[in-house]
């Protein structure tokens, strides 16, 4: 197990330098000058303004200084934010995306697998219909309707109640999470949900099931250690590409709730095409994918036997 | 466990099962009946698609109802209708009073589970034993169906399982709870030749030691020669002949019967005659035959066979068989059948 | 024994081989036949069958139903619900006021006699008031509500600087409804008074031939007296923030969205499943080399990316770019579908049956796509009716940083985009937009189902 | 045979249903476990603590949002409004603004400002929040570092003003050549470059800020990283900075003028630009304040709140592309253009938000001339729509080109909301009346920038936000040399009568060059004016004195007290 996932490690670190030197790449290709801004300056600043971020060099050199940083675990400083380190930035920002992220998933993961056992169970029957109509509205409204829209019943809640239940804003406190990193993981759920009532479906007419009833166990054993087990599978194996999904996703909830995660940075750093903080993001964002992948692989070793891990 | 000398431990009387598909209602058991004696092996013969498996699985409420249906019949186990009933003064019969075993080893068992725990859940379930209590008993019932190093192998995975190992396992967990009925639905199909004698020469073993009843379910004459106490043969959804296998084998007393062992290859079998297999195909059961369900392939057919179902004529003390040869107004000329001492 | 029934000697004549056989079994249906069958039971899914073709007919046929033009704007009924149609009175036409002066004669907190200089339009309301002494200027408010009892005047819409100057001219967003104007005064350090003046106004649609006919609300040349009234063009679903016809742009909207959300998701589904079935499949190596270079492509920032790619593409400003934005979404989705038909792979690789298959000498390709596919169609399915929400919002958001489609063609998702920010206001603007994809996204969903149903072998014979 | 053997399904989805719900209960469990030891995890690093209510009365404290983090608060390179803002609450200039928005003296006591430069006498008692006094040198520092090409501050040509400023900046003389000079401790001595005649705002304005030198140079490099690398002089001290999550501001106990200064705290717990997300806070009783955007005006009237308005002193409008190879370099094209342009119809029936006013000219409202507003002193030009003239220019405009039908005209535009609502609706306009054909270049906000300065469009939606009070800051946007002339306008005469209006300090002749200015921009079709843009904003009743201006620190919370119960 543990060469294995030494080897995965290596393979991460690999995925991650090309994930790096792709961005390096096309953030060179996109027209636009970093340093230009609103006001146009004289041709002396913006000499100096070169010097100070590195970028007078030809960028074959610009990249081995960026490659050396890294290895240094220096991002090197903002441009828009003029005084503050990424790793700064990454340092205090990251924690928090990756704290709503992780939430969201697990919070999409479990949801995902009661209802989709629900509607397996009920097939055909009022809870599946239900259980559907509220996936498809759920996939089919743009996220950012559904965070304003609970932002709002939130504020309605707190008014009708006198008292404010949930903080409707702001980051720091346990309230502050449940409800941005439920809106977050809202979308992920109803695709979980669809997926686990697919393969539990599959699941109930296999052999080992009609054993298990032969062997007598009661109904709600045979549902728990047989039929969930195998079904939650194809869940495990989709959760990889979901967390890369919802830690990007993460940019239209800490807009709309004011978390000071990475999501932010992410975006603006493209726009304002702020070298520095785009490298840092991509790669962090990138080792933070590539973890969490390798985690759901040996988790779906641990599950599934049969996939031993070569 | 020593059973009552002669009455049945299992008593199945009179079983209809009938299915919904979307051309109409297809009859697949016709009124089974047969009794299983504690130390004895019953076996059950007939080509596929006769109805022998539905009638065992719905026996043990494995058929998905609906489609499927239990229309008529019983099976009287220690005094209680188990096709009604499956709980059995608190407990659940299936498992506990009636194991059973599968064809397909390789998909039977739950791919992620050990195979040890697959085994302890029956004795968890049914003897409320502790996880590891039940996982030590587990190893040992391994180690009774001859599975070499148990220990390690309760550790392990299906997957790291042969055919044959995975069907000793199954077996294993079918009789952990030492059951009085071991039901086994064409144990050995799935498996090649020498394995299946080593499985067959367990399933014996087995018997003499706990004395359980075993209903064994096959295509395969030779099995049921080297197995069986009693034979029951079933052709679409009826039994056409039963009694004990030195009648059914040696005084057969239905031409399927007959046709079916000339179809068998055995050592008297000269290469000259060959064999000689039965023409045709078993009716669907969709519209289930009025009369005789062999009529078609059977060379013997009479005008009445068609129209009018044979009734169940004793051939021999316990030997039964549904065929108007029987008849006394039967002509005589056609003597392949055995008519009993009677005649 | 049984009942003997007394039989003839003629029962017991050897059977004639004709004229007892059995009826033939049920009718026999093939494979496609009976999932046919077994897809036309399924009322769920024939209801999402004919939903699927109704929407094509829909774009098809739609915009020569409705010949209204999505591109023309109509600026007097922006944002407009949907509603009965409307009528309008001609009224001369606008020329600009110049407003009233008056010297203060008395002094005082509140202006007195504020009333209207002629009868409120929604095409200008001139509101005028006798001044105050002492006052450097008025504030005037307008509220869509009563300002009694508690002094909410509602929005600031204007300043008069200077005492003397006692007229003002509202013309912001006027709509037929009722109105409360107030007008406070200002003191000299610009410290509004407490005191307010207020005047409930009733306006009525109003708007001058030449407009009229500009607007093409009429033929040119039609001869149009003062006070006659004219329907105005009717929007059966509103419109949009342009004032432009809801219905229309819907219709012109599924060009767009129903292409991309229907061929988008076929293409990276595809790209995802022999990407998907060959790392499952081959194992090993190569299966760690694929994902890594599906996780690579997950980690790339989108938005990098698809400004290299708009110029890559060489997108010239304003025109549409749908084949790179197909390749963009083709780029970005399929990782997700690849990673999960390689796990189904996985497990079904283990199958007797495809060891017997390949015993057989099935070539890869066959084993892959006569065996293993359809055992994983269930999951296929699944990923397929969510790449269809997921590829006309991405659309959406590449048409808004220029690269998809260029305005003024409609998309759905650009219009729920716009809808959402007036999302309470105007709901309906969302509302449609987001009704018709989710009807959409339903469609394709029970279609799948009724698809992975009626396409399970398992399920043969079953009813 | 009556009763049927149990279904299948029904023992197994009764006892399936409890086994979930019982599966669902340790989910929800695990669920508020793991968001424990996150919240731990992460607390240790970012995150704060609310206190939840807009106002406490009894610590005097209120409770607002923040647009976004601020990027610089070092005042030698600060450039955006959200610096600006915090700045003006933590530092103080030589001048500032009263309660009543008037100039009055802040570090300086007294001042003379002559035609040839300025002196100013500090007040003695005015202290670093580290109990050091504010000398003249700090001024002098300050001043010389942002004129410093090594400092690279983009707002650096504020301080031409000043002797030898440009020249520094351009590298030519050192920073000491600077026209200011400490005569001493309290005295400061400024030389100017050129007469300028609002030199008085121009030092309350956040780039004359004054920044002491040993502590500037004991953070090497680190200056205004975060609250421990700056030092205030200003009415509050910042005493908690998590950067884009919460910055919390504090009376200065060191401040000359504290007992003015009637607020203890300003705390901003919220950091977003998402104007529906900050009404909502409003609403829930979190914050005192909250711009208001079209889709909350109903809202607010439903919910009686009290409405502000002001005006945030920028102009919006439409550049044209004047290099030679552009359509948009003709002028009859420009000038039917500008015949169908309405800006009235544009604000008030497609932007429909109070706060905005169409715009006429290059000038906004709230300008002052000699003594009055500006524009009431010189009325712009009136341009009144006429499709009929426009349809003639169109012709002559052809002609003039040589061609039969205007081939497509690019417009390009940003990427906010009302940016992408506007092109929409002057491609219909141009479309729909003068039947031209215009294609939409939407860009992100660098590659926008890019094409600006390269030139590559023939119309771009633009706009322009005051450094200083003064009709100059807009005056000099169509010179020639100016490099924020993205459209290469060149007209020797406009730049003939913005020297003049640089140059001379009589206010008469300066506000005779604006309306020149404003006459030819008009006259030429040198732009289509849309509106000019201002704000609507919902303010806690139980907060008074706070001012907003279109120039400098807004809103401004230095003078502003709470009312128990209004």
């Amino acid at each position: 197990m543990l060469t294995y996932t030494l080897k995965r490690v290596l393979q991460g670190i690999v995925t991650v330098w090309f994930i790096a030197t792709a961005t390096f790449i096309a953030m060179h290709a996109v027209p636009g000058d970093p340093l230009a801004n609103q006001r146009a300056t004289n041709e002396q600043i913006r000499q100096n303004l070169e010097q100070r971020y590195g970028l007078d060099r030809p960028v074959t050199e610009q990249y081995v200084v960026f490659l050396g940083g890294i290895l240094r675990g220096d991002f090197g400083i903002s441009f828009t934010q003029e005084n503050r380190r990424v790793n700064d930035i990454i340092r205090e920002s990251f924690p928090v995306s990756a704290t709503l992220g992780i939430l969201a998933i697990v919070f999409a993961a479990f949801g995902g697998v009661l209802m989709g056992a629900l509607t397996a169970l009920f097939r055909d029957r009022v809870p599946d219909l239900v259980i559907m109509f509220l996936v498809i509205l759920g996939i089919s409204v743009p996220s950012f309707v559904v965070a304003a829209l609970s932002q709002l019943t939130l504020v309605d809640i707190n008014t009708w109640l006198g008292f404010s239940l949930l903080p409707v804003a702001g980051w720091g406190t346990l309230r502050h999470m449940i409800v941005p990193s439920m809106v977050l993981g809202l979308g992920t759920m109803a695709y979980l949900t669809r997926l686990m009532r697919s393969s539990m479906l599959e699941i109930t007419s296999a052999d080992f099931i009609r054993t298990a009833r032969a062997k007598g166990l009661p109904p709600s054993r045979i549902f728990l250690k047989h039929q969930l087990r195998n079904a939650v599978l194809p869940v495990v194996t989709v959760l990889g590409p979901a967390i890369a999904a919802i830690t990007t996703g993460g940019f239209v909830v800490e807009l709309v709730f004011a978390i000071p995660g990475l999501g932010r940075y992410f975006v603006e750093a493209v726009q304002q095409l702020d070298y520095t903080v785009i490298m840092g993001t991509t790669v962090f964002y990138g080792g933070f994918l590539v973890s969490m992948v390798i985690v759901v692989d040996l988790l779906y070793g641990w599950i599934d036997p049969r996939v031993r891990l070569e | 466990m020593t059973a009552a000398s002669d009455a049945p431990v299992l008593d199945v009387r009179d079983l209809c099962v009938e299915f919904d598909t979307h051309g109409g209602v297809v009859q697949a058991v016709r009124g089974v009946s047969f009794d299983v004696h504690a130390g004895k092996t019953l076996a059950i013969v007939g080509e596929s698609g006769c109805g022998k498996s539905v009638s065992v699985q719905s026996i043990m409420g494995l058929t998905p109802m609906p489609p499927g249906r239990i229309t008529r019949g019983s099976a009287w186990l220690d005094g209680v209708d188990i096709v009604r009933q499956k709980i059995v003064n608190g407990e659940d019969v299936r498992g506990n009073r009636i194991g059973m075993i599968f064809q397909d080893p390789m998909s039977a068992l739950n791919p992620t589970m050990r195979v040890g725990d697959q085994i302890a859940e029956t004795l968890q379930v049914h003897r409320g034993m502790s996880k590891g209590e039940a996982f030590a008993r587990a190893v040992e019932v391994l180690a009774t169906v001859n599975i070499p190093d148990a220990d390690a192998r309760a550790r392990q995975y299906p997957f790291a399982f042969s055919g044959g190992m995975l069907q000793r396992a199954m077996i294993a967990m079918a009789i952990a709870c030492e059951p009085e009925v071991l039901i086994a639905d064409e144990p050995t199909t799935a498996l090649d030749v020498t394995i299946q004698a080593q499985i067959l020469e367990l399933l014996t073993e087995l018997q003499r030691k706990n004395g359980m009843a075993v209903v064994l379910i096959t295509h395969d004459l030779g099995v049921v020669a080297r197995m069986a106490d009693d034979v029951v043969v079933m052709y679409a959804g009826e039994i056409v002949e039963s009694g004990t296998v030195d009648d059914v084998f040696y005084r057969a007393a239905h031409p399927y019967t007959l046709g079916l062992k000339s179809a068998m290859p055995s050592q008297t079998t000269s290469k000259a005659v060959g064999l000689m297999p039965i023409e045709g195909t078993p009716p669907d059961l969709f519209n289930a035959p009025v009369g005789c369900g062999y009529t078609d392939r059977c060379p013997h057919a009479m005008r009445l066979c068609g129209p009018h179902r044979p009734s169940r004529f004793e051939v021999d003390p316990g030997h039964h068989a549904m065929c108007w040869l029987h008849h006394e107004d039967a002509p005589r000329s056609v003597d392949v059948v055995y008519r009993g001492g009677r005649a | 024994m049984s009942v003997a029934i007394r039989f003839s000697a003629a029962d017991f004549e050897p059977a004639v081989a004709g004229d007892q056989l059995q009826t033939s079994s049920r009718p026999s249906l093939s494979y496609w036949q009976d999932s046919w069958r077994r897809l036309k039971q399924n009322r769920r899914t024939v209801g999402s069958l004919w939903a699927v073709i109704a929407l094509g007919v829909l774009t098809v046929a739609g915009p020569w139903a409705w010949p209204v033009d999505p591109a023309v704007q109509d600026v007097d009924q922006i944002s407009q619900a949907p509603a009965w149609p409307s009528s309008a009175l001609i009224v001369p036409a606008y020329t600009p006021w110049a407003g009233i002066t008056a010297t203060p004669t008395r002094a005082g907190e509140v202006v007195a006699n504020l009333r209207l200089a002629e009868p409120g339009s929604t095409q200008a309301v001139r509101l005028v008031w006798e001044p105050v002494a002492g006052a450097a200027g008025y504030v005037v408010y307008r509220s869509v509500y009563d300002t009694a009892p508690d002094r909410a005047l509602g929005l600031p819409i204007g300043e008069v600087l200077g005492g003397d100057r006692v007229s003002f001219e509202d013309r912001l967003d006027l709509e037929p409804r009722g109105y409360w104007y107030s007008v406070v005064v200002v003191d000299e350090n610009r410290a509004e008074q407490e005191a307010y003046a207020v005047l409930a106004v009733d306006l009525v649609r109003t708007v001058s031939a030449e407009e009229a006919t500009l607007r093409g609300w009429v033929e040119e040349g039609a001869a149009l007296a003062l006070g006659d009234r004219i329907e105005l063009p009717y929007h059966p679903l509103g419109t949009d923030y342009l004032g432009r016809d809801m219905l229309a742009r819907l219709l012109y909207g599924a060009r767009v969205s129903l292409f991309i959300g229907v061929v988008a998701p076929l293409l990276f589904v595809l790209v995802g499943v022999v990407w998907g079935s060959a790392a499952g499949f081959m194992g090993g190596r190569i299966d760690q080399l694929l994902m890594r270079i599906a996780d690579f492509v997950i980690a790339l920032p989108f938005l990098l990316f698809m400004i290299l790619f708009k110029i890559a593409f060489g997108i010239g400003p304003g025109e549409s770019g749908v084949f790179p934005m197909l390749v963009a979404l083709v780029l970005l989705g399929w990782p997700s579908t690849a990673r999960l038909v390689r796990g189904q792979i996985l497990q079904v690789r283990q199958e007797g049956y495809i060891a017997a298959s390949q015993l057989l000498g099935a070539r890869t390709g066959y084993l892959v796509f006569r065996h293993m596919i359809p055992q994983t169609m269930g999951v296929i399915l699944v990923t397929l009716t969510f790449a269809v929400p997921s590829a006309i919002f991405t659309e959406a958001f590449l048409s808004f940083i220029g690269m998809g489609v260029a305005p003024p063609t409609p998309s759905w998702g650009s219009m729920a985009n716009e809808g959402i920010r007036t999302m309470l206001s105007h709901p309906h603007e969302l509302l449609f937009p987001a009704v018709i994809i989710s009807v959409t996204v339903l469609a394709f969903n029970l279609l799948g189902d009724g698809l992975r149903d009626a396409l399970d072998v398992r399920m043969r014979g079953r009813e | 045979m009556d009763e049927q053997p149990q279904a299948y399904r029904d023992p197994m989805s009764r006892t399936a249903v409890r086994q979930l719900l019982w599966l669902g209960a340790i989910s929800v469990a695990a669920f508020i476990a793991l968001m424990g030891a996150l919240a731990w995890a992460s607390s240790i690093t970012g995150g704060s603590a609310i206190a939840g209510r807009a106002i406490d009365f009894d610590t005097g404290t209120i409770t607002r949002a923040l647009a976004q983090e601020p990027p610089q608060l070092d005042s030698t390179r600060a450039t955006d409004s959200v610096s600006i803002f915090v700045l003006g609450h933590i530092m103080e200039g030589l001048l500032r603004y009263d309660a009543s928005n008037r100039l009055v003296g802040g570090v300086a006591e007294r001042w003379d400002i002559r035609p040839d430069g300025a002196t100013f006498w500090l007040r003695d008692d005015a202290r670093w929040s580290d109990g050091q006094p504010v000398t003249a040198h700090d001024f002098v520092f300050a001043w010389r570092t942002i004129v410093d090409p090594a400092n690279a501050s983009e707002y650096a040509f504020i301080l031409y003003y000043v002797k030898n400023g440009e020249a520094i900046n351009g590298g030519q003389m050192a920073p000491e050549a600077l026209g200011v000079t400490a005569v001493d401790d309290r005295t400061l001595e400024v030389e100017f470059e050129r007469p300028v005649g609002f030199f008085d705002k121009l030092v309350a304005f956040g780039v004359y800020l004054p920044v002491r030198e040993d502590f500037y140079r004991s953070r090497n490099g680190r200056y205004a990283a975060d609250t421990e690398d700056l030092l205030y002089n200003g009415p509050f001290m910042m005493t908690q900075w998590v950067h884009g999550a919460h910055l919390r501001m504090e009376k200065n106990p060191q401040y000359w003028n504290r007992e003015e200064v009637r607020l203890n705290v300003i705390d901003m717990p919220y950091v977003t630009s998402d104007t529906t997300a900050v009404v909502n806070l409003f609403k829930d009783g979190s914050i005192v304040s909250a711009t208001l955007g079209a889709e909350q005006l109903d809202d607010a009237m439903k919910l009686r709140w009290n409405i502000g308005r002001y005006s945030d002193g920028s102009v919006f409008y439409i550049d044209f592309n004047f290099r030679p190879e552009r359509l948009t370099s003709n002028f009859h094209l420009r000038r039917a253009l500008q015949l169908v342009n309405d800006s009235g119809e544009l604000v008030n029936k497609v932007i429909a938000l109070p706060g905005y006013l169409p715009a006429v000219s290059l000038f906004p409202v709230w300008l002052t001339g000699v003594e009055g507003p500006f524009r009431q002193e010189y009325p712009a030009p009136v341009v009144t729509p006429n499709l009929a003239a426009a349809r003639q220019h169109l012709e002559l405009a052809k002609q003039e080109l040589g061609v039969t039908e205007i081939p497509p005209l690019v417009l390009l535009t940003g990427d906010a909301p009302i940016a992408n609502k506007q092109a929409e609706y002057f491609q219909n306009l141009f479309t729909r009346t003068l039947g031209l054909e215009i294609r939409i270049d939407k860009q992100i906000f660098k590659q926008r920038l890019d094409k600006m300065t390269s030139g590559d469009f023939d119309m771009v939606a633009a706009g322009w936000g005051p450094d200083f009070a003064d009709p100059l800051t807009f005056g000099d946007l169509y010179a020639s040399w100016n490099g924020n002339n993205r459209g290469r306008y060149n007209n020797p005469e406009l730049d003939e009568q913005v020297r003049i209006a640089q140059n001379s300090v009589e206010p008469r002749t300066r506000m005779d060059a604006f309306g020149e200015i404003q006459r030819i921009l008009i006259e030429d079709a040198v732009q289509l004016p849309n509106y000019e843009r201002g704000l609507v904003y919902v303010e806690d009743p139980r907060l008074r004195g706070v001012v907003h201006r279109s120039v400098g620190t807004d809103p401004d919370y230095s003078n502003a007290y709470l009312v128990e119960n209004p």
